[in-house]
C-alpha cells in the first residue's frame, strides 16, 4: 500500500504524461470526460461520473480501420496501425472498470478485435474508489463493489491523500516508475475508507433493486411482455443512453470519401436509431418498441445468457442521469418487478 | 506576400443557369480573365443552392464559396433569388457567429449581360480569399492530407 | 456508373491553345467509370458527332461527358447526338472548357489543370445521372401581344394572317404607339400617319385580332404553350358597343385642362378624349383624374349630349382571364426625363424642346397646326440649334450609356424638313458622331448637309443659356476647328435618348423574362436568337429589346411573329424533365415546398404509403411536372431532403463539389 | 382530467408520470383513471409534450395533452406544418412557475438526492429543500431553473381548450444577451468558444430527437441523399455541420422552447444556435415568433423585394 499527497498529484500526472500517453477525467466547458492529458488539462477527479465512460479510451467513438487511395488509376490499401504506444488510463471508477470487463468479453473473444486488443495490452488502468456515490448509482445490484475497484492500480481518496495499491504486474510496473512520488500507506486506513463507502452505498435509493427473474431464462416471456408497450413510449430514439453507457459495444462501419481516397472507419452505433440493423431489404426492427426492448433485453437477458450470467449493465446510472425522457434501465427492471414477472 | 502568391485557393462558384452562368460565358467570350482557382457549378437557380452544398465544399477543402444569381427582380423563376438571399444571409451570419471568416462566403448578383462584373467579382473574391489564407476553421481534417 | 465516355473538343485552337487536350483525355481515363476518352478538332461538327455516336454504340456507353464550349451553346446538340445513338439525352454532361477556362486563362499549365478538374466534376456528375423522359404539354393556339405600337401591330397582323388568334393589349386608349405621333419618317419623308393608320385599321378589322385597349397585364402564370394571363380592362366610362365615335362629348366637355399625351403635353385635351383623331378604337375614355362628374358627382354634360347613351359613369375596371400559347412583348419606348441634364435648360425655357415635341409642332394635327413657331411667344424662329446625343452615350449618372440609334437620322430629317419649308431659317446641328448605317441613310444625311445647307458642327453643347430677350445662347465647341462657339438661337431641339417603357419592368417580372441593366429585355442569344426571350414562349418585338428605327422594328416584328407561328403550329410541346421529385416515404407533408413554389406546381394529397411494410395514410407532396419549371426552391426549403431536382440532384451537385475540392 | 377520460371525451391523457427519483418524471400516456394516480406535475416536468402529439394524432380518438405556455407555441407550429391534428387534441394549458434543471442543482454540489420539496406547482416555488444521504441542502428555486425559464416567452398559452393552474413570472434576463456576447467576440474568440463547446458533442441526437421542429420522418442526417449520414464525431467538422444544418433547418420554425439545451448530455448551450437565427430574423425581417399562430408566413419561405443582402449588416 502506497500513498501520495494531493498536492503532489499534479507533479505525478505531469511525470506520467511526459513519458507516455495519459487519459484522465478533465473538464472542458463545464463537462468532465476522459481527455488526453497535457499541461493545460483541467484535471477533475472529484466529479463522480464522467459523461462518457472510460470505454472510449479502448473503444473510441470513431476510429479508422483502413484507407484506400487511388494512384495512377490503381487502388492502394493501407491498414490503420494498431496502438503501439503505452498509456495510462487514470481515475476509472468500479463501474467503468467492470464495463471494460464486459467489453473484453465481446472484443477479446474470437474473432478478436485487434484494435481493441492492442489498446488493452498497451494500457495500464488506474482505478479509483468512489468517495461519494450518488442516488443514480446501483452498481452493487450487479455485484460491483465501488469501494474496491479492480484494475492495475487502485486509488482511494482520503483527506489530503490518495492511497495507492498495485493489483497487477502492470500496476507494479507503474508503481515502480512513479515510486519517487509515493510514500508508504497503511492498509487499516484504507479498510476504514472502504467501510465508510460501503455504508453510504447501503443508503442509496436503488440498492433494493432486484434482478430476480433476469437470469438469462424466460427469454420469450420477457420478450412478449405487454410491459414494453407502455415503457417505450417516452423514448425519443436518441442515442444518449447508448453513448454514455460503459458497456454498449455496437458499432457501424462506414466509408468516408476524403477526395483523395476512402477511409473506412467504425463508429459507435445505437440500437435506438432507426437505421440500426438497416439492411438492403429494410430493417428487421421497424418500431421504437422493438428497438427499446432490444436494448434492455440485450443487457439483461441475451448477454447474461451468452456470458455465464454476466450482465451487460454495470449500474453506473449514467442513463438514469442523462435520458432526456427520464426512462432508463432501472425503470424497466422496476416495471417488470411490479408486474411480478 | 510570398505566401499569398503561392497559395492557390480552391473556390467553388455556384452560378444560376440563366443569368450568372451566362454572365460567366460572356466574361469568357469577352476574354475577361479571372483566376483559374474559380470552378463553376451550374445550378438552375440560386435558390437551388442548399447550405449543405456550401458546407460540403468547405468540408472537402474549399477556401471560399461564392453564389451568383440573377439580380433581385430578374430571377428566371421570378422569386428564387429572393429565397436564396434570405437563406444565405442567415447562413453567412451564422458562419460569422461561429468565427468563420466572413470573406470566405459571398453572394453576388450577376446578369447575363454582366461579363465584366462577373470577372471583376471573381478577381475580387479570389483576392479576398487569398488574403485570408487557407481555410482552417471549416474543413474536415481527413480531407487535408 | 460504369461506361462513361469523355470527348474533349479542341474547338479549333479556341480550347487547344490554352488547354493541353491530350492531357485532359489522359487524366479523364483515370476517373472511375470512364471506359472511353478521346479528343477531336470540332466535336460539334458532323464528323465529331459521328465519333461520339460511334463510341456510344461500340462501347455501349451509359453516359457521356463532352468537354467543349458552354452547355448554353451545344448541350442541346450533344443531347440530340446521344439520342440518335440510342443513349438517353439526359445522360450527357458538358464540361465548359472554352468560356470558363481556355478563353480566360493564358497559362497552359494552369488552363489544363483547371480543365482536368472541370472534366472530373462533369464525370462525377454524369455518373449519377439518370435517364429522363420529357413530358408533354398542350399548346393554346392563341398569342398575346403586349403593346399596340407599330411593333405590336405588325406582329399581330403577321400571326393573324398565318391563321392564329391574337390579342393585343395596349395600355393607352388607342393603338398606334409612338409612330402615330411622328410627322414624317426617314429616309423617305413619307407621312407617318399615312403608312401607319391603314395598318391600325387592318389590325382592328382583322377577324383573328382582338384589341384590348386602355388595358394592362395584371398577372401571368403558366408556361410556354399554356400561359394564363389576367388583363385589366380599365374603366373607360364609355360603352364601347354603343359609342358611335361622333366626338360631341369631347367638344362639350367643360374640363379641358389636362395635357394632351399625344401632343407631348404641348396643348390640352378634354377629360373625355380620344388621344388623336384617327384613334382606334374611335371610342373616347374619361380620364377619372380630370372628370368633374367622377370627382365631384356634378356635371354629367357628356352623358346629356351623348345621343347613343354610351356614357356610363358606373363602369368599373374589369379583369379578363385568357389563355395563350405564346406572348410577344412589344412595349416600346419613352423619351428619357431630362432632369439630370439641366445644362440644356429644358425646364427653364419653353423654346428648348425635345425632338418628339418638334414632331408634334411640325404635324398639321399638332398644337401649332404644323406651323413652326416658338412655344413661348408664337414667333417664327430664325435660328434653330439641334443637339444630338442628349442623354445617349452618356455618363450613367446623367443619362444612358448606349446609343439611341434613331436620333442621327431623325435630326437630319427635322433639319431637312425645316430648311425645305423655311429656307431662311438657319439650322445648326451639334453632333458627336453621325451614325447612318442603314439603307439610303447616309445619302439622306448628305442631302441634308449638301442640298439643304444644314450646318453640322462636330462637338458637344456645354450649356444653353436663356437670355433676357427670350433668345437662347448656345455654348458649344467645334472640335474640328478647336473653337468655342456661342450661337444665339430662337429654338433648341434636343435629341433626347430613348429608354424602354417603364412598364416593361413589371411585365418582365411577371413573365420571368430577364432584363439588362438598361431595362431592355434580354434576348435568348444576341446573334442567333434575337427575337426570343430566354423564357420559353416569350418573344420580343421592337424597342423593348434595344433601340431601333421603324424598318428594323417592323422586320423584328415579323420575325417574332414567325417564331410565334412556329410555336403555335405545334399541337404538343415536350416539357423539361428536370423537375422536382419528392420521395413520398420521407415527406412530412409540412407544406414548406408549396410555399416557395412560384408556379403552384406542388399540392398535397393524403395517400396510403407503404413505409417498409408499415402502411399508413400520410399527407404527402405531389409535383405537377407540367407546371414545375425546375428552379429547385422547394428542394432547399424541404428540411428532410424529400424534394430533389432531377438533373440537378443533391447527390449530383455534391459529387461536383467533391470533384472540384478534391 | 379523470372526468374527461371517464366520460369518453378523450381516450387518453398525455402528461407526466412520477419518477423513481424526486426529479425524474417521464412523459406518459394514461389510459385510465387509476393510472392517473401516478400523474405528477411539478417543477421537474420540463419535457415539452407537443412532439408526442405527432404520434398521438395518428391514434384513435382524442388525446388530452397538458401544455405549458411555451409548449403551446410548439403545438401551434406543428399544426401549421400539418404534423398534429387539432381535432385529435384536447389541450389543457397548464400554468408554469419555471422548470427546474437537475444539472444546475447538482452543480451546486448536491449529491445523493433522496427527496426534494419546494418544486410543487401549487407551492410558492422560492426555495428547494433537498434531502440527501450526505445531509440537507437548500437551493433557491430561481438558481435551479432551466436557462429557458429565465427568458420566458410569457404566461399566455397560444392554444388551449381549458386552462389550469397559475403561472409565475420568471423572466429575468435578456433573451439575446448570450448571443450578443458572442457576436461581440473577435472571430478567434468565437471560433474557440464554439470549438470548445462542440468538441463535447457525442452525436447522440438527443437535441434533434427532442426538438418539436425536428420532426422529419427521415432526417437528412439519417438519409443517404446528402451522404451526410455520419453519426460519428470523427472530425470536428462533423459537429459543426450537424449543428449548423440542424439550426438552419429549424430557422423560422424554432419556437425557442429550449428542449435541445435541456437534454444535451454534455451541457452544450444549443439554444445559442437557434437563438442566433431568431435574432437575425427579428432584426432583418421583422419580429417573428414561430408558433404564435398558424397564419404567419415563415420567414424563410417569404421575402420582401428589399431584403438585406447576404453579408450586409443593418
Amino acid at each position: 500500500m502506497k500513498k501520495i499527497t494531493k498536492k503532489d498529484l499534479a507533479a505525478l500526472l505531469r511525470f506520467i504524461g511526459e513519458n507516455e500517453a495519459l487519459y484522465i477525467p478533465g473538464r472542458v466547458s463545464g463537462q468532465t470526460n476522459y481527455v488526453r492529458y497535457n499541461e493545460n488539462t483541467d484535471v477533475d477527479l472529484d466529479t463522480l461520473k464522467t459523461v462518457k465512460s472510460a470505454k472510449e479510451v479502448f473503444f473510441p467513438q470513431s476510429e479508422t480501420l483502413y484507407t484506400v487511395k487511388t494512384e495512377d488509376g490503381k487502388y492502394r490499401i493501407s491498414q490503420e496501425e494498431l496502438q503501439n504506444e503505452e498509456f495510462v488510463l487514470f481515475g476509472v471508477k468500479a463501474c467503468d472498470m467492470k464495463g471494460i470487463e464486459v467489453l473484453d468479453k465481446v472484443f477479446l473473444s474470437e474473432p478478436v478485435d485487434t484494435f481493441y486488443k492492442a489498446r488493452r495490452e498497451k494500457g495500464t488502468i488506474v482505478t479509483m474508489a468512489c468517495g461519494e456515490p450518488e442516488e443514480s448509482c446501483f452498481c452493487k445490484v450487479f455485484g460491483i463493489d465501488c469501494a474496491e475497484p479492480q484494475g492495475d492500480v487502485t486509488l482511494w481518496n482520503f483527506g489530503n491523500e490518495y492511497f495507492w495499491k498495485a493489483n497487477t504486474e502492470k500496476g507494479e510496473a507503474l508503481t515502480e516508475k512513479c515510486s519517487s512520488f509515493l510514500k508508504d500507506g497503511d492498509e487499516a486506513t484504507v479498510d476504514a475508507i472502504k467501510n465508510a463507502i460501503r455504508t453510504v452505498v447501503e443508503k442509496l435509493p436503488y440498492m433494493n433493486l432486484s434482478l430476480e427473474g433476469w437470469d438469462g431464462t424466460k427469454t420469450e416471456e420477457k420478450f412478449n411482455s405487454p410491459v414494453w408497450e407502455e415503457l417505450y413510449k417516452p423514448c425519443l430514439a436518441c442515442g444518449t443512453c447508448t453513448f454514455v453507457c460503459p458497456t454498449c459495444q455496437c458499432y457501424d462501419i462506414k466509408d468516408y470519401n476524403t477526395g483523395k481516397g476512402v477511409q473506412r472507419y467504425r463508429c459507435w452505433d445505437s440500437c435506438m436509431y432507426s437505421d440500426f440493423t438497416m439492411m438492403a431489404h429494410g430493417n428487421n426492427r421497424t418500431s421504437q418498441l422493438q428497438r427499446y426492448r432490444q436494448r434492455f433485453m440485450h443487457k439483461l437477458v441475451y448477454f447474461p445468457a451468452n456470458n455465464d450470467g454476466m450482465y451487460s449493465c454495470v449500474g453506473c446510472g449514467r442513463c438514469v442521469d442523462k435520458c432526456p425522457a427520464s426512462t432508463n434501465i432501472v425503470k424497466v427492471i422496476k416495471a417488470f418487478q411490479k408486474e411480478g414477472k | 506576400m510570398s505566401m499569398n502568391t503561392e497559395f492557390k485557393p480552391k473556390i467553388v462558384a455556384f452560378c444560376c443557369n440563366w443569368c450568372s452562368y451566362a454572365g460567366a460565358d460572356l466574361a469568357g467570350s469577352s476574354r475577361l480573365a479571372y483566376p483559374a482557382d474559380v470552378k463553376i457549378i451550374r445550378v438552375p437557380c440560386s435558390c437551388r443552392v442548399n447550405p449543405m452544398f456550401i458546407l460540403r465544399a468547405f468540408e472537402k477543402g474549399a477556401d471560399g464559396v461564392i453564389i451568383c444569381g440573377c439580380h433581385p427582380g430578374d430571377c428566371h423563376y421570378s422569386t428564387g433569388n429572393y429565397y436564396a438571399r434570405r437563406r444565405m444571409t442567415l447562413l453567412f451570419s451564422m458562419l460569422d457567429y461561429m468565427g468563420i471568416e466572413r470573406g470566405r462566403t459571398r453572394v453576388e448578383w450577376v446578369s447575363a449581360a454582366e461579363g465584366v462584373k462577373f470577372s471583376n467579382t471573381m478577381n475580387e473574391f479570389v483576392d479576398a480569399v487569398r488574403t485570408l489564407g487557407p481555410n482552417k476553421r471549416l474543413g474536415d481534417l481527413r480531407c487535408k492530407d | 456508373m460504369h461506361g462513361i465516355g469523355v470527348f474533349v473538343c479542341h474547338c479549333g485552337s479556341n480550347i487547344a491553345a490554352t488547354v493541353d487536350v491530350k492531357k485532359v483525355v489522359e487524366m479523364a481515363r483515370l476517373e472511375p467509370g470512364v471506359v472511353h476518352a478521346e479528343e477531336y478538332q470540332y466535336m460539334c461538327s458532323e464528323a465529331g458527332q459521328e465519333r461520339i455516336a460511334t463510341a456510344i454504340r461500340e462501347k455501349n456507353l451509359k453516359g457521356i461527358v463532352v468537354c467543349s464550349c458552354s452547355p448554353r451553346m451545344h448541350e442541346a446538340t450533344f443531347r440530340k447526338c446521344a439520342e440518335k445513338a440510342g443513349l438517353n439525352p439526359y445522360m450527357v454532361e458538358i464540361a465548359n472548357l472554352r468560356e470558363q477556362c481556355s478563353w480566360i486563362h493564358k497559362d497552359i499549365e494552369e488552363g489544363t489543370e483547371k480543365a482536368v478538374i472541370l472534366a472530373r466534376a462533369a464525370i462525377a456528375k454524369v455518373s449519377l445521372n439518370t435517364s429522363l423522359l420529357p413530358g408533354e404539354s398542350r399548346v393554346t393556339k392563341r398569342a398575346l401581344v403586349i403593346g399596340g405600337g407599330i411593333a405590336g401591330i405588325q406582329t399581330a397582323l403577321d400571326i393573324a394572317d398565318a391563321g392564329y388568334e391574337v390579342d393585343i393589349v395596349e395600355k393607352t386608349p388607342s393603338i398606334g404607339g409612338k409612330m402615330a405621333q411622328l410627322d414624317k419618317t426617314f429616309p423617305t419623308l413619307d407621312c407617318s400617319a399615312c403608312i401607319l393608320t391603314p395598318k391600325m385599321v387592318d389590325a382592328a378589322a382583322h377577324e383573328r385580332i382582338n384589341l384590348y385597349t386602355y388595358s394592362e397585364i395584371e398577372k401571368v402564370s403558366g408556361f410556354v404553350g399554356d400561359f394564363t394571363v389576367d388583363i385589366r380592362k380599365k374603366a373607360r366610362y364609355v360603352n364601347m358597343d354603343k359609342c358611335t365615335g361622333c366626338g360631341v362629348c369631347m367638344e362639350k366637355c367643360p374640363s379641358k385642362k389636362a395635357l394632351s399625351e399625344f401632343n407631348s403635353g404641348l396643348n390640352n385635351r378634354p377629360a373625355i378624349y380620344t388621344p388623336f383623331a384617327q384613334a382606334i378604337p374611335n371610342v373616347p375614355v374619361i380620364d377619372p383624374t380630370q372628370c368633374t362628374k367622377l370627382k365631384t358627382g356634378k356635371c354629367g354634360i357628356c352623358e346629356r349630349f351623348c345621343q347613343a347613351g354610351a356614357i356610363d359613369y358606373t363602369q368599373k375596371d374589369e379583369i379578363v382571364t385568357r389563355k395563350y400559347g405564346a406572348i410577344v412583348v412589344a412595349t416600346g419606348f419613352e423619351i428619357i426625363k431630362l432632369d439630370n441634364l439641366e445644362e440644356y435648360a429644358y425646364s427653364q425655357s419653353k423654346d428648348v424642346i425635345t425632338s418628339l415635341e418638334l414632331e408634334r409642332i411640325m404635324n398639321a394635327a399638332g398644337p401649332t397646326k404644323g406651323h413652326l413657331e416658338r412655344l413661348s411667344d408664337g414667333k417664327a424662329p430664325k435660328n434653330i440649334v439641334f443637339v444630338q446625343c442628349v442623354g445617349s452615350r452618356c455618363d450613367e449618372s446623367k443619362g444612358k450609356p448606349y446609343c439611341s440609334k434613331i436620333c442621327c437620322m431623325y435630326t437630319a430629317k427635322h433639319a431637312m424638313l425645316i430648311r425645305d419649308k423655311y429656307p431662311d431659317v438657319n439650322v445648326t446641328v451639334f453632333y458627336i458622331d453621325v451614325r447612318t448605317p442603314g439603307k439610303n441613310f447616309d445619302e439622306f444625311y448628305r442631302r441634308a448637309v449638301e442640298e439643304y445647307g444644314v450646318n453640322y458642327v462636330k462637338g458637344q453643347v456645354g450649356k444653353v443659356a436663356p437670355q433676357p430677350d427670350g433668345s437662347l445662347l448656345v455654348h458649344g465647341v467645334d472640335l474640328l476647328d478647336g473653337k468655342q462657339l456661342k450661337i444665339s438661337a430662337d429654338m433648341v431641339v434636343l435629341a433626347a435618348a430613348v429608354e424602354p417603357s417603364p412598364s416593361v419592368r413589371k411585365i418582365a417580372t411577371m413573365l420571368t423574362a430577364s432584363i439588362d441593366t438598361n431595362n431592355f429585355l434580354t434576348e435568348a442569344h444576341p446573334k442567333l436568337r434575337p427575337v426570343e426571350s430566354p423564357t420559353a414562349g416569350v418573344f420580343l418585338s421592337g424597342i423593348c429589346q434595344g433601340p431601333k428605327d421603324i424598318p428594323e422594328t417592323v422586320s423584328q416584328a415579323g420575325a417574332a411573329a414567325v417564331k410565334v407561328v412556329g410555336l403555335l403550329a405545334k399541337d404538343k410541346l415536350l416539357t423539361n424533365p428536370c423537375t422536382a421529385k419528392p420521395d413520398e416515404l420521407m415527406c412530412n407533408g409540412c407544406g414548406s415546398c408549396a410555399n416557395v413554389c412560384p408556379y403552384g406546381a406542388i399540392s398535397y394529397e393524403v395517400k396510403e404509403i407503404n413505409d417498409h411494410g408499415i402502411r399508413e395514410n400520410r399527407r404527402v407532396a405531389v409535383v405537377n411536372s407540367a407546371l414545375c419549371q425546375g428552379c429547385g426552391a422547394c428542394t432547399v426549403t424541404c428540411p428532410s431532403g424529400t424534394m430533389d431536382l432531377q438533373g440537378f440532384s443533391n447527390r449530383q451537385i455534391l459529387a461536383e463539389v467533391d470533384a472540384i475540392c478534391r | 382530467m379523470k372526468e374527461l377520460l371517464q366520460d369518453g371525451t378523450v381516450n387518453r391523457v398525455l402528461g407526466w408520470k412520477k419518477g423513481d427519483l424526486p426529479y425524474n418524471p417521464e412523459p406518459a400516456f394514461f389510459k385510465s383513471a387509476e393510472e392517473l394516480d401516478e400523474f405528477i406535475y411539478d417543477g421537474f416536468c420540463g419535457a415539452n409534450l407537443s412532439k408526442y402529439m405527432i404520434a398521438a394524432s395518428a391514434l384513435e380518438g382524442k388525446t388530452l395533452v397538458l401544455l405549458k405556455p411555451c409548449d403551446s407555441y410548439s403545438f401551434v407550429q406543428l399544426m401549421k406544418e400539418h404534423r398534429v391534428d387539432r381535432e385529435k387534441a384536447y389541450i389543457i394549458g397548464v400554468g408554469c412557475k419555471g422548470k427546474l434543471d437537475i444539472e444546475r442543482i447538482k452543480a451546486e454540489g448536491v449529491k445523493g438526492i433522496e427527496s426534494i420539496s419546494g418544486a410543487e406547482i401549487d407551492g410558492d416555488c422560492s426555495t428547494l429543500k433537498i434531502g440527501t444521504i450526505y445531509g440537507e441542502k437548500e437551493v433557491a428555486y430561481k438558481d435551479a431553473m432551466l436557462e429557458r425559464c429565465h427568458v420566458c416567452k410569457g404566461k399566455e398559452h397560444r392554444i388551449y381548450d381549458e386552462l389550469m393552474l397559475e403561472s409565475a413570472d420568471t423572466l429575468d434576463s435578456g433573451r439575446f444577451e448570450a448571443v450578443e456576447a458572442i457576436e461581440n467576440m473577435t472571430p478567434e474568440q468565437k471560433f474557440a468558444f464554439f470549438k470548445n463547446e462542440l468538441s463535447k458533442c457525442i452525436r447522440c441526437n438527443a437535441c434533434r430527437n427532442v426538438c418539436p421542429a425536428c420532426s422529419c420522418r427521415k432526417c437528412v442526417f439519417d438519409s443517404t441523399k446528402f451522404d451526410s449520414a455520419q453519426k460519428a464525431n470523427v472530425d470536428e467538422f462533423e459537429e459543426k455541420m450537424f449543428h449548423i444544418i440542424r439550426a438552419f433547418h429549424v430557422a423560422g420554425r424554432c419556437t425557442d422552447c429550449g428542449e435541445c439545451s435541456r437534454v444535451c448530455p454534455q451541457g452544450i448551450p444549443l439554444h445559442l444556435f437557434n437563438r442566433k437565427f431568431i435574432k437575425d430574423i427579428n432584426e432583418y425581417y421583422g419580429e417573428y415568433q414561430a408558433g404564435n399562430n398558424v397564419e404567419d408566413e415563415t420567414p424563410l419561405t417569404d421575402f420582401t423585394f428589399d431584403d438585406l443582402e447576404p453579408g450586409e449588416r443593418r
